[in-house]
């Protein structure tokens, strides 16, 4: 097997973490119109929520990953109403700071009990070997349960009445209310799947790699590029979009340092922001 | 004579929608020429087109004898082409006095801070705005805030004055004091350019009418020509109100 | 015009303070003190005109100051050029920077924008990272003998504090000055509303080019100035996404939009992080609280301190205005 | 009359020297939190004992007098900015007589800035990066060996073993590891080895898979690198997952740690350059035996002590010895006295280059290279390089 081929694959198992990350991002980007910047502190818990399970409940630890959804929603809904809620209808500036504003706090309480030193879960599968190949099998088992949650997620939304609710707001806030939704709810609905999404990330991630409090900072920002790449609110838009641009850094690590991928990533987005304000396979402009 | 601002052939098209299709017409020098045309007929963005907020696909804007065709609006306002929105945007968080200042500052004379004051307190005795000038723009009435836009776009002392709807939304009283403003501001020498719905006083106040229906010139004439025109009847049927109104006028 | 302002002479007092202080005495201990505070009026009042003034949220704002603090280290220290002319040619090549990028990204408005400013930043951090001649990773360090130009050490340091005091009065003048200005005008326009802005006249890709470019001068500047004092830069210090985000903290609690809110806000944030920071108890709870107090502020006075102030002693904003 | 006040002054000298032991406060910051924290411990433990002991001993004894040792520290959270506060602050505000260097090389370097500015003496440990010493210091005393001689072991070991095996250099970018790297590159070139692979990861790196796969496409036989504990444990582990066939692997600092054994498989066969081994018996000139400080560490913390340990216990007796021979603790003496060090303790030799251009370098240490090997017990770090220091015999390759 060829070097290329398999720092693609690497890239696409990767990818669809990345993805299912800013899946959680574009959601509530995309229903509410709010920039949610506990996103990466939220991944970080989701991170510990893993490692906090697992030490107490050594099983598989892809199983853990139900409670911590189930929590990710709690979550949700206790960041919505402490920094969502009050500012929903305020310039975009004052929820981007609320967000803000909840991060450093969820920061500061995670550095004070767990410092900003390395953790680990130690859980590992068997992987498969190709040649001289081999792809872990807790990477295979992240890309697949990242896979699955944005399946259910796309069911949700487009099979159920709360999904099409959800959606309807997202369309036109003001055009649902009259139709009966209460918006409330809905919001603080999307934005706890928001959250959820982006802890059960976090715990996919934290099979993969070491893991400090500060680690969902690096997710919170390939997760924005993920999100622009897709176009605001296209939840499995932005799963697509996170593999892809896992491949595309598989494509391009065999011929150049890694430490230039940021730049590369960087400023592509800068570059997509600017030339496709929405999204490379975002709806086309009114 | 050479007319102030002529258009011609002009196109815009979203998507698959013809927005203004093939426009062109004049405006004289101290002339009133009111735009009129059913809802979605492309008024305002025939508007946008001639001050320059969106461009045309096809056609010609010129102004003074200048092409001005996709000049940004900034530079269309420093040579004498200013315009008011038929969605008021104050620039809520200024005074009423700082949103004139804006207007003279940025206009066709771009004056320094110190005239400008002078110039926009002027501007606000003109349209009986002055009482307010400290308070927030954000606190004027519906009314207040029409005034406020044409108080801003004169202050930029143009030649031409695009009027998007200034009636809109106000009362008997207080579209009778518009109307004064608005024969006033031609009176000074201003031409101006409107599109208006309160039919009665577009037909009063107009020397001539432009008819704008799917994007494109229906008919254009004195009101009394344009009333009797046919095709305008016919496209009016549509909103039988309006239809009323021009057999009224006949 | 500007020399019959309360606030012009409001900021000359501070600066004087801010010298007379630490001199009197001697006290080194509360110059270092007090140059964190000066830098983060230096960064807040500059951020301000970005935010404050013209609306458009910079989340990246530190890339200016880092920028700067490696130009002016590469050629203070490395080129053995003077301080303060290494200074301003950094200052004047992170402005030329600024006003090339920002005639691309200042075409995004809102939430975009301030998207696009994060990818900078950290598209700027990786270059700099990989930067040969900037050591990459490791930095630039200077030499311990390069203070001898200046005096030696002890000497250099307050040779540095006195040219931070006199950055960040000179942010603080500049804000002043732009605020009474036409330039000022047209830029408030603008935060209040784009389209209306342009149409009125206003050139608002020009007016945005320069104020993004005009605010990343002084802070480019006072990098330069404070890492040649630090002795070393490097990517992780020179970036730090943490500091920029703190910079609009520090101005939502001052009040955004006026010059003596961003200062306050500044100074104030300054010194409650490095009481917490060495409490021994409230360490690690330093975000936390920073936290809380930007939540409050956001959620319940959106004016910040100054705003606050309006409101209760209204005559104040006459002064202050 | 004469004779009175000739023995109120005897006595009252007498009572004020022999009567009161004085304080010395020595400042470091540890880094408690962040990336370093593994190293940075170990390194505190040695700075810790080393206090201890002398503090049990009565002080440091030096022109009659006796100086108790009193430390004052902080986390510096592994971040460089936090170190140059934190150094001034305790020069400034907790008026430090001498200062220990935090860990590791680029947290050295900053704080070194500081305490050359305001003219403190500096002893430092766990950083061998030398380009420091040569920005014209005055008062900097470098305890490792410098980064250069880092992985000289291990090529001279695989040019005796293997001279055809291809060479991976992976490694962290960061002031310690390029000051390793760099220079063994030349090294290699200069026995005729063939390096196949280059690369510097970010610091913080977690995930290695793309720079696995190059190395794997590289077809390099042998890997050399890494950093600090953080990066390097993890670059071990992923080798080790994703199948690498590689016959030799050496890595910085991070398999000398006691928690190295917590990666089970994945640390077997893995060698490290070190500054010390317990095995290495020096005749200490100075100071307690390396059995009776591998003994009184592990008594106190229930670990085997590291290098890291090692340099900061080493970093105490050096400033120790420097004070007593100096007659007390004059900032202006002691450096003198430590300019005029050779001396070899139970961590060896030391000596300081006392050079202008390169000041402080450490010229003196010299290093081993240690390998994690299984026996019946388990898992067991052997010195295997240079022959005449070895506890085992090098195993070759790994698997």
């Amino acid at each position: 097997m060829s070097g290329i081929f398999a720092s693609m694959i690497d890239g696409l198992l990767i990818g669809a973490v990345y993805g299912l990350a800013a899946m959680g991002l574009s959601l509530i980007w995309g229903v509410m119109d709010v920039i949610n910047l506990t996103h990466g502190a939220t991944i970080a818990l989701g991170m510990f929520g893993m490692y906090i399970l697992f030490s107490a409940f050594p099983v598989n630890a892809y199983l853990l990953l139900i409670p911590i959804i189930a929590a990710g929603l709690l979550l949700g809904l206790l960041i919505y109403w402490i920094s969502v809620h009050w500012v929903i209808d305020r310039p975009q500036l004052a929820s981007l700071l609320s967000t803000f504003a909840v991060n450093m706090m969820i920061i500061g309480i995670g550095t004070a009990i767990w410092s900003t030193s390395p953790y680990n879960v130690n859980f590992t599968l068997p992987g498969i070997t190709v040649g001289a190949y081999t792809f872990t099998g807790n990477h295979m088992a992240a890309a697949s349960a990242a896979v699955i949650i944005a399946l259910a997620l796309e069911l949700f939304l487009y099979r159920t009445r709360m999904g099409k609710a959800i959606r309807a707001v997202a369309d036109n806030r003001e055009a649902a209310e009259l139709m009966g939704v209460s918006s409330t709810m809905v919001l603080a609905l999307a934005f706890a799947i928001g959250i959820s999404l982006a802890a059960s990330s976090g715990a996919l991630v934290s099979t993969l790699f070491p893991f400090t409090i500060l680690s969902g900072a690096s997710y919170q920002m390939k997760s924005f590029v993920v999100t622009v790449l897709a176009g605001l609110g296209r939840p499995f838009g932005a799963l697509v979009a996170g593999v892809l641009l896992g491949l595309l850094e598989g494509a391009v690590t065999p011929f150049i340092a890694v430490s230039w991928i940021p730049l590369i990533e960087f400023g592509l987005f800068v570059v997509v922001l600017v030339l496709f304000p929405r999204g490379i396979f975002g709806r086309a402009t009114a | 004579m050479m007319p102030l601002l002529e258009v011609s052939g002009i196109t815009k098209r979203f998507g698959g929608l013809l927005a203004v299709s093939d426009v062109g017409f004049t405006v004289g020098e101290r002339e009133i020429l009111g735009l009129i045309g059913p809802n979605g007929a492309g008024k305002t963005t025939l508007f946008n087109l001639v001050n320059g907020v969106i461009k045309p696909d096809k056609g010609t804007v010129k102004f003074c004898g200048q092409d001005i065709t996709s000049h940004p609006p900034n530079e269309v306002v420093h040579l004498g082409l200013a315009r008011t929105h038929q969605i008021v945007k104050p620039l809520h968080g200024m005074s009423v006095l700082e949103n004139v200042i804006v207007g003279a500052c940025f206009g066709r004379d771009y004056l320094h801070l110190r005239p400008a004051r002078k110039v926009a307190m002027e501007v606000l005795e003109r349209v009986n705005l002055a009482d307010h000038s400290d308070k927030a723009a954000s606190s004027l009435t519906i009314a207040g805030k029409k005034r406020l836009e044409v108080a801003r776009a004169l202050a930029a002392n143009p030649k031409l004055l695009l009027l998007d709807e200034v009636l809109a939304g106000l009362n008997p009283t207080e579209i009778e004091y518009m109307i004064g403003i608005v024969r006033g501001i031609r009176d000074s020498g201003i031409s101006v350019f409107m599109i208006e719905h309160v039919m009665q006083a577009i037909m009063s106040l107009s020397d001539r009418l432009v008819v704008l229906s799917f994007g494109q010139k229906l008919a254009e004439g004195t009101p009394l020509e344009v009333a009797r025109d046919p095709q305008v009847i016919e496209a009016y049927l549509g909103d039988p109100d309006i239809a009323t109104k021009l057999k009224e006028k006949n | 015009m500007i020399l019959r302002h309360p606030v012009l002479y409001i900021i000359l007092a501070f600066a004087a303070i801010m010298v007379w202080l630490p001199l009197h005495g001697n006290n080194v201990s509360l110059r270092e003190d007090l140059i964190l505070v000066a830098i983060a009026v230096i960064l807040a009042s500059n951020l301000n005109l970005m935010i404050g003034y013209t609306g458009y949220v910079n989340f990246g704002h530190i890339v200016f100051y880092g920028l700067g603090g490696y130009i002016g280290l590469y050629l203070a220290a490395e080129k053995g050029w003077n301080l303060v002319l290494a200074a301003l040619l950094a200052g004047v090549g992170v402005s030329l920077f600024a006003l090339v990028l920002g005639l691309g990204i200042l075409r995004l408005r809102g939430a975009y924008f301030a998207l696009a400013t994060i990818g900078i930043l950290v598209a700027v951090q990786s270059f700099v990272a990989n930067f040969d001649p900037w050591g990459r990773s490791t930095g630039l360090y200077v030499s311990f003998d390069a203070y001898e130009k200046l005096g030696g050490a002890r000497h250099a340091l307050w040779v540095t504090y006195f040219l931070v005091i006199a950055v960040m009065a000179l942010s603080m003048i500049l804000s002043l000055g732009i605020k009474m200005s036409k330039f000022g005008l047209g830029l408030f326009a603008i935060r209040e509303d784009e389209g209306a802005a342009v149409v009125l006249g206003v050139n608002t890709t020009v007016y945005k080019a320069i104020i993004y470019s005009v605010s990343a001068f002084l802070p480019a500047v006072a990098g330069a100035l404070m890492f040649y004092k630090n002795g070393m830069i490097d990517p992780s210090i020179a970036f730090e996404f943490m500091l920029s985000l703190e910079g609009i903290v520090m101005l939502m609690l001052g009040g955004k939009g006026t010059v003596i809110g961003a200062a306050l806000g500044g100074g104030l944030y300054e010194k409650l992080r490095s009481y917490l920071l060495t409490s021994p108890k409230l360490s690690n709870f330093h975000l936390v609280i920073a936290g809380g107090l930007l939540l409050v502020v956001v959620l319940f006075a959106p004016g910040g301190l100054i705003g606050w102030l309006y409101k209760a002693v209204p005559r104040s904003r006459k002064v202050l205005e | 009359m004469k004779r009175l006040v000739l023995t109120i002054f005897v006595l009252s000298t007498l009572f004020v020297t022999a009567g009161f032991a004085q304080n010395l406060t020595v400042g470091f910051t540890v880094s408690k939190t962040g990336a370093l924290n593994v190293d940075s411990l170990e390194q505190y433990r040695g700075f810790e004992l080393w206090r201890d002991q002398v503090n049990a001993a009565g002080g440091i004894k030096a022109g009659g007098k006796n100086y108790k040792i009193q430390f004052v520290s902080y986390d510096d959270e592994s971040n460089t900015k936090r170190v140059q506060q934190l150094y001034s602050r305790m020069v400034l505000q907790d008026n430090a007589d001498f200062l220990f260097s935090p860990y590791s090389s680029s947290l050295t370097a900053t704080a070194a800035i500081v305490t050359e500015q305001y003219g403190k003496i500096m002893l430092t440990t766990g950083a061998a990066e030398g380009k420091t010493y040569t920005l014209g210091n005055h008062y900097l005393f470098q305890m490792f060996t410098p980064g250069a001689e880092y992985l000289k072991g291990t090529l001279d070991a695989l040019k005796a073993k293997d001279p055809k095996a291809t060479i991976a250099l992976v490694y962290e970018d960061a002031s310690f590891s390029v000051a390793v790297v760099n220079p063994a590159k030349a090294y290699a070139q200069q026995l005729g080895l063939n390096v196949v692979f280059t690369e510097a990861y970010a610091p913080n790196t977690t995930d290695f898979s793309a720079i696995i796969d190059k190395v794997i496409a590289s077809k390099a036989a042998v890997l050399l690198g890494g950093g600090h504990y953080a990066d390097g444990s993890t670059l071990a582990k992923q080798l080790y997952e994703h199948k690498v066939p590689l016959k030799m692997i050496t890595l910085l600092v991070a398999p000398d740690s006691d928690k190295w054994t917590e990666l089970g498989d994945s640390a077997v066969g893995v060698m490290v350059p070190s500054q010390w081994e317990p095995q290495t018996a020096f005749k200490a000139q100075y100071g307690l035996s390396g059995a009776d400080f591998a003994k009184a560490y592990t008594a106190k913390y229930n670990a085997p002590p590291s290098y890291e340990s090692a340099g900061g216990y080493a970093c105490g007796l050096v400033l120790q010895r420097a004070i007593e021979q100096a007659g007390g603790p004059d900032t202006a003496k002691v450096a003198a006295a430590l300019n005029a060090t050779d001396i070899t303790t139970f961590y060896g030799r030391t000596k300081f280059s006392t050079a202008a251009n390169e000041h402080g370098l450490q010229i003196g240490h010299a290093m081993v290279l240690a390998q994690w090997q299984k026996d019946k017990s388990g898992l067991v770090k052997q010195v295997v390089w240079p022959l005449a220091a070895k506890s085992a015999n090098l195993v070759y390759p790994i698997h």
